[in-house]
């Protein structure tokens, strides 16, 4: 069931890119399947440890497995990808073969969540790469070039020391193997932790992103095509956090002890940072890209505290701004289709016009600043738990960008949708639209107000997390 | 080994003729030079019990090697050392410090060279004595063969860069003449390079 | 106590409204869409009263978040304010059927309406303090939504959006409150922190700290100084919305946080030096400026401030039940005061200035009555509502201290003042305006008749003792907050201080009832100036913080660009340096050969010299 | 000992020759003089330590300075016909 979850997209995807007249439905069709699987396989999940684990030798004279398999927190974000793609391809109004680029995508990010081999974790990790490399060289803006530059710089850059670091983590702990349980068993320590961290956290503090490694992402955003398939797909590898939490962490934790001062800051003040520059933003991708930047900052924030809040936060934000992150790209991508144009300035007032869409950016935007309820809250609640018996002032930091999210965001909102309306009408949501409407506000809400429904897996990751620091808690 | 009269005769003979291959401006001249050096450095082999490697010192390299290099220089009736423009004026500044401190630095690691009290006798580096070294599989038989073959390939190398055209015609395989090409475009090639040496 | 699933129905009925009106409101059409709204209102509060009357309830969903439980409590307490947010709410809403008549997004109204009173619930209902904030930001939300009404126009999204984000400040205190909370508890339910508060082995001061930072939530959200500036710009929503959410209701939720954490607070004299300290501020502030406006509802807002002053004073001196006693009594005769300013800009047509007022009583009779009457409360005379809550936070002051008394009374002198100055110039003199006054529908006369009554009637339940020995809400609602000993006063000493005010407050009346008709002296004119602008407390904040703080962003977003340049800028110095290297690349072969020379040098030098 | 020197100064003209000559042909003729300075040291060494072997490189050393001068002035030679001269500084197409 996990392979076929893990490899279908791709197949679908090479299929439909070899085969564009397949057309939409064939990738609705399949992103639609990955969905079901996604949600049986959460709905089978005992609730403790790995499920679904498997393994098969792939070069095992170097110890390199096939090994895949979900705990809580890989099975949280094993369904957000898989919703948002669906999602995605239900709504972005993009040419087929971004449709399957999409798709191939979903597959890597997929391996990236499943994977229990530290080398398939890192050939996923990069492969995942090559589809949104490809989704902005095909369908990009005019500076695309520049961005593609950008982003591969930073990317491959950052991951070339963390994979030096993949084999100093096997060689010098004295693993057996790459598979995970193996590398657990033999954590690095020493001074050698501390630089084999680093080279993870360089990687993945790209991922992240992490202040003052975001640099990467507006332009990455700003460029990608406005029907936001693409800039939903790119929220979607923001899976730092979770690498950070399933590898980085477990495999060094001296390592990280070293570093946490430093990255519990960088967290806090990038958290703030980017939330108040993006009141400066100038396009709504820019600000979505800030806002990104800085939700993340307080998933890391929490991850970092070490303790199971912060983690539980930390990992129910990730997948939560998954979901919203994503569905507001897209929605930002419907304003387009209707304006023509992203930028956040001229006044716009097309609430008279789509009273509906009005709603939904209301309800987006709700959730993405937090607003309890939604689903931003309960991880940046829990994060907030966690990180206050850490450090209180710098929890104070990260969290006057609650404050700062209220500006920026309400700010952006009104000159598009409130004051005075502009002349020509524009057409509300149609019934595809209203689909995707439906189905992301439920999500958001069930998020919001049950979030046990995914806390009470991700707290025995939480708890082992802090027991590796002596947290009792 | 005691530094006598000649000893000093023969290092100022080869400076003097070192000098005189790399400072004079006709190339005739310098290559006579060069002979005269190689020369004095087969004196200084015999001296050193070294004399069937003098022998072919005089042979190959003063009475071959360099009168190869005079055939040339008369070929192409390049004897002016100053042909051309200079384009890297300050370089003999810098050749002549980097001689320097090359000399320098050689001189100060050869003088620190402390040789063995009780080295045995050379036995004149006769061909008797050179001989079973050279052919003793155990020792450099291997090495000789690999340089005949080098000598060879040289030879054919020489060959075909001096007369590329004739080569690649005589190759080209009768069962495929060429067609599509003019009656002998090399040949007109070879003309045009002809008059290129004329003018 | 019970559990119930009951008690969570209770928030559904209104928010079953919101989805309803939300979703099919244009369908249901005008009045159909008001009575479901009210209806479903009136739902909650009956439920409500059933459960109260049954010893109230408890509802809990446990680990909701790790060891956090999503509980629901209904004591005492948070009856009493059921009973208000529901009471007084479902009569507003009747009365916006009315008000709101004929407007487009007459169902939207309605479900922004319903949304409120179920956030509302959530958050008076709540037992962890999660669950509180969840209500809390939706309060904020359907305020934000609701301010902004009309967002066609800019000033109404301005003002929506000042309301929301400076809220957010008070929304960051109660955060960093929970966060603090649970680092010295490990819960965040309001039950459970009571009776660990109780059992003590903490570090006082660090408890100082929580109670500031939940002190700070509620000054934002009850608009205490100095994050008031964004009550007055709050009226530019429709006048419900200011009647139900900017008077009667939400404003009191920073109180009612407070009162709820009493256990906290009773015993820390810093904390409550301050509370108290913050009160008076707000209760002056909130009063001078009402007495130099001219709209009619930002009269009535400045209003609201000095009385949410009041309560916070209230809080301060540790007569907690004396603090939702005001509110209740406030909830009536303040929603009646801004319902008759609505009734008044009903018939005007729009108009909110009261220089084109006045003669009001001769034209609509009713209303006339209804203002009267709320003026009178808020001005606290005898014996209406406002009078004995009033007094109960005078006598409260004088235990606290003779020289808060005297300060409250001043207080509560212009307290009298800015009622009656709003009476007069609304209702007394010439009309001066050109409209044709009209007396409003009985729809909205109706409610104003029951709003009226509790503005006479709802303050004989909360006598003093002298008179009433055992009045009836003060046990009711010690039971809920808590048992704080403290001396009650002399019967003489209480005698005289209720005289007193009352006496004061009918010659303030008086005078205020005469001033208010003549022509206004010039340094009245020169105060009111100066008092329109609130004293130019947004001008010094506009300047201080707000540009500051978009200067910031602009650099900061430069700054960015700059970064992204520095990344940037470390490949091209690679590239750089591989340039610089590739100009070794001369082609000439003497340059390649000097190099190979120099190198040869270089590297016998230090083989022989090493 | 003293032609342990000799070699030394000898190959260090050689070198400043190399450096300065600007005919490939001179060029060449510095070249041999270092050649020639490396294989005097060889037989200094030869001498010194008593061992013939020395004098068997320095044999295949005259025998690969043979070959090397063939195809040196080959591809002189060469140059010279299409070209037309033989001085070094305007061969600069062996650069990237």
């Amino acid at each position: 069931m996990i392979h076929v979850g893990l490899w279908l997209p791709l197949l679908a995807g090479l299929l439909l890119f070899m085969v564009p007249s397949l057309g939409r439905t064939f990738a609705i069709l399949s992103a639609a399947v990955s969905l079901a699987i996604a949600v049986v396989l959460f709905a089978g999940y005992g609730g403790q440890g790995v499920a679904y684990a498997s393994q098969t030798p792939f070069l095992p004279e170097v110890g390199v497995y096939y090994a895949v398999g979900l705990d809580g927190a890989g099975l949280l974000l094993w369904i957000a990808v898989s919703l948002v793609v669906l999602l995605g391809v239900w709504v972005a109004d993009v040419p087929v073969r971004f449709l399957a680029l999409a798709l191939m995508m979903q597959t890597g990010l997929l391996g990236i969540f499943a994977a229990q081999d530290l080398v398939f974790f890192y050939a996923f990790f990069e492969a995942t790469l090559i589809p949104a490399l490809l989704m902005l060289w095909f369908y990009g803006g005019g500076d695309r070039l520049r961005a593609i530059y950008i982003f591969a710089l930073f990317t491959l850059v950052g991951s070339l020391p963390m994979l030096a670091s993949i084999f100093a983590v096997r060689y010098l702990g004295g693993a057996e193997s790459f598979l995970y349980t193996d590398l657990v068993a033999h954590p690095l320590t020493g001074q050698a932790a501390a630089l084999a961290f680093l080279g993870f956290l360089v990687a993945l503090a790209v991922k992240t992103p992490l202040f003052p490694l975001h640099a990467w992402l507006p332009s990455f955003h700003q460029q990608n095509h406005p029907s936001g398939l693409a800039d939903a797909m790119g929220t979607l590898y923001k899976v730092g956090v979770f690498a950070l939490f399933k590898w980085a962490i477990p495999l060094m934790p001296e390592g990280f002890k070293e570093w946490q001062g430093l990255l519990l800051f960088l967290a806090a003040f990038g958290a703030l940072y980017a939330a108040w520059l993006a009141f400066s933003a100038p396009d709504w991708k820019t600000l979505l890209a800030y806002a990104g930047v800085s939700h993340m900052g307080v998933a890391a924030l929490g991850l970092f505290s070490g303790n199971m809040e912060g983690t539980v936060g930390a990992l129910y934000l990730l997948g939560a701004s998954m979901v919203y992150g994503s569905a507001m790209f897209l929605f930002v991508g419907l304003v387009y289709k209707r304006t023509g144009s992203l930028d956040v300035l001229p006044v716009r007032g097309l609430a008279k016009h789509t009273p509906a869409l009005y709603v939904l950016g209301m309800f987006l935007l709700m959730a993405m600043i937090g607003l309890p309820g939604l689903s931003g809250f309960p991880g940046e609640l829990m994060v907030l738990l966690g990180a206050y018996q850490v450090s209180p002032w710098l929890t104070f930091l990260a969290f006057l960008a609650v404050i700062a999210a209220a500006a920026y965001a309400l700010t952006a909102f009104q000159k598009l949708f409130q004051e005075t309306p502009q002349a020509q009408a524009v057409p509300d949501m149609d019934s595809r639209e209203w689909g995707f409407a439906a189905v992301t506000v439920g999500v958001l809400l069930l998020m919001g107000l049950y979030p046990k429904l995914f806390t009470a897996y991700l707290e025995p990751l939480g708890k082992a997390l802090a027991a590796l620091f002596g947290g009792a808690s | 080994m005691s530094i006598g009269f000649w000893e000093v005769l023969a290092l100022l003979v080869l400076v003097g003729t070192g000098l005189a291959v790399v400072r004079l401006q006709n190339a005739v001249h310098a290559a006579l030079a060069l002979i005269a050096n190689f020369l004095v450095v087969a004196g200084v082999y015999v001296a050193l019990e070294a004399r069937f490697v003098a022998m072919i010192q005089i042979i190959v390299y003063a009475g071959a090697i360099v009168v190869l290099f005079l055939f040339v220089i008369m070929l192409l009736s390049a004897a002016s050392a100053n042909v051309g423009q200079d384009l890297l004026p300050r370089l003999s500044w810098v050749a002549a410090l980097g001689a320097l401190g090359l000399a320098c630095v050689l001189t100060y690691a050869v003088t620190r060279f402390q040789p063995p009290v009780d080295a045995p006798a050379l036995g004149g580096g006769l061909p008797q004595a050179l001989g079973p070294l050279l052919y003793d599989p155990e020792k450099w038989l291997y090495a000789l063969l690999v340089v005949g073959f080098l000598l060879l390939v040289a030879t054919v190398a020489a060959v075909v860069l001096i007369e590329p055209e004739r080569i690649v015609a005589a190759t080209s395989h009768p069962a495929h003449p060429r067609q599509d090409q003019k009656p002998s475009p090399s040949a007109g090639q070879q003309k045009d390079e002809k008059a290129v040496v004329k003018r | 106590m019970q559990e119930t699933f009951l008690l969570p129905l209770i928030i559904a009925l209104p928010l079953l409204g919101f989805v309803l009106l939300g979703l099919f409101g244009k369908r249901i059409g005008e009045p159909a869409a008001g009575w479901l709204a009210s209806l479903l209102v009136l739902g909650s509060f009956l439920l409500g009263l059933v459960l109260l009357l049954q010893g109230g309830a408890r509802w809990a969903l446990p680990d909701w978040l790790p060891g956090i439980p999503f509980s629901l409590n209904l004591d005492n307490l948070s009856g009493v304010m059921l009973m208000v947010v529901t009471g007084v709410g479902f009569l507003i809403h009747v009365w916006a059927i009315g008000y709101m008549h004929g407007d487009p997004g007459y169902s939207r109204f309605f479900s922004y309406f319903n949304l409120f009173i179920a956030a509302m619930l959530v958050l008076i209902l709540g037992d962890s303090l999660p669950v509180v904030f969840i209500g809390w930001e939706g309060v904020g939300l359907a305020s934000y939504l609701l301010i902004g009404f009309w967002y066609h126009e800019r000033i109404n999204v301005d003002s929506a959006r000042k309301a929301f984000i400076v809220n957010r400040i008070g929304d960051l205190g109660f955060l960093l409150a929970m966060g603090l909370l649970w680092s010295m508890f490990g819960t965040l339910s309001i039950s459970e922190l009571a009776e660990k508060v109780e059992a003590g082995g903490y570090s006082f001061t660090t408890l100082t700290l929580a109670g500031f930072f939940l002190l700070v939530g509620a000054m934002g959200k009850s608009a205490q100084v100095p994050l008031m500036v964004w009550l007055p710009d709050a009226m530019a929503g429709p006048t419900p919305v200011s009647a139900l959410i900017h008077a009667a209701t939400m404003v009191t939720a920073g109180v009612y946080l407070l009162v709820r954490h009493a256990f906290m607070l009773h015993d820390d004299a810093y904390l409550s030096g301050l509370i108290v300290f913050i009160g008076l501020l707000t209760a002056f502030y909130g009063a001078l400026c009402s007495l130099g406006q001219w709209d009619i509802k930002r009269i009535v807002a400045y209003t609201t401030l000095s009385q949410l002053g009041f309560m916070f004073v209230a809080v301060g001196v540790g007569a907690y039940w004396v603090a939702i006693f005001h509110i209740v009594t406030h909830a009536f005769f303040k929603a009646l005061m801004f319902m008759t300013s609505g009734s008044v800009i009903h018939a005007l047509g729009g108009e909110q200035d009261v220089r084109k007022m006045g003669g009001m009583r001769k034209y609509l009779p009713a209303t006339h009555l209804h203002g009267l009457i709320a003026a009178f409360a808020s001005g606290g005379l005898v014996p209406l509502a406002g009078f004995w809550s009033k007094d109960a936070i005078l006598a409260y002051s004088f235990e606290y201290g003779p020289w808060l008394w005297f300060l409250m009374l001043l207080a509560s002198v212009l307290a009298a003042l800015y009622s009656i100055r709003w009476y007069v110039l609304v209702f007394w003199g010439e009309y001066r305006g050109k409209e044709h006054p009209h007396e409003s529908p009985a729809v909205m006369l109706w409610p104003n008749h029951i709003l009226m009554g509790g503005a006479i009637g709802v303050g004989f339940m909360g006598l003093p003792y002298v008179i009433d020995y055992k009045n009836f809400i003060e046990p009711f609602l010690t039971k809920a907050i808590g048992e704080f000993p403290h001396e009650k006063l002399p019967v003489l000493t209480e005698w005289v201080l209720i005289l007193t005010s009352a006496v004061v407050a009918i010659a303030a009346l008086w005078w205020g009832f005469r001033f208010f008709q003549q022509r206004m002296p010039a340094w009245y004119k020169r105060f009111q100036a100066a008092a329109l602008q609130g004293f130019y407390v947004d001008a010094l904040y506009n300047a201080l913080l707000v540009n500051p703080a978009k200067g910031l962003a602009e650099l900061l977003f430069g700054g960015d660009k700059g970064l992204l340049a520095g990344f940037a800028g470390l490949g091209s110095l690679m590239g750089g340096l591989g340039s610089l290297l590739a100009r070794l690349e001369t082609g000439a072969l003497r340059f390649y050969l000097a190099g190979l020379v120099l190198a040869l040098v270089i590297l016998v030098g230090w083989g022989v010299l090493r | 000992m003293i032609w342990l020197v000799a070699s030394a100064l000898l190959f260090s003209i050689g070198a400043y020759g190399a450096l300065t000559r600007r005919t490939a042909i001179l060029m060449f003729l510095s070249i041999e003089l270092m050649l020639n300075a490396a294989a005097l040291s060889l037989i200094s060494f030869s001498k010194l330590t008593g061992s013939l072997d020395a004098q068997v490189v320095v044999l295949f050393i005259i025998a690969i300075a043979a070959a090397e001068v063939a195809v040196g002035l080959g591809l002189i030679v060469a140059i010279f016909r299409r070209r037309e001269t033989t001085s070094v500084d305007e061969l600069r197409q062996l650069r990237g």
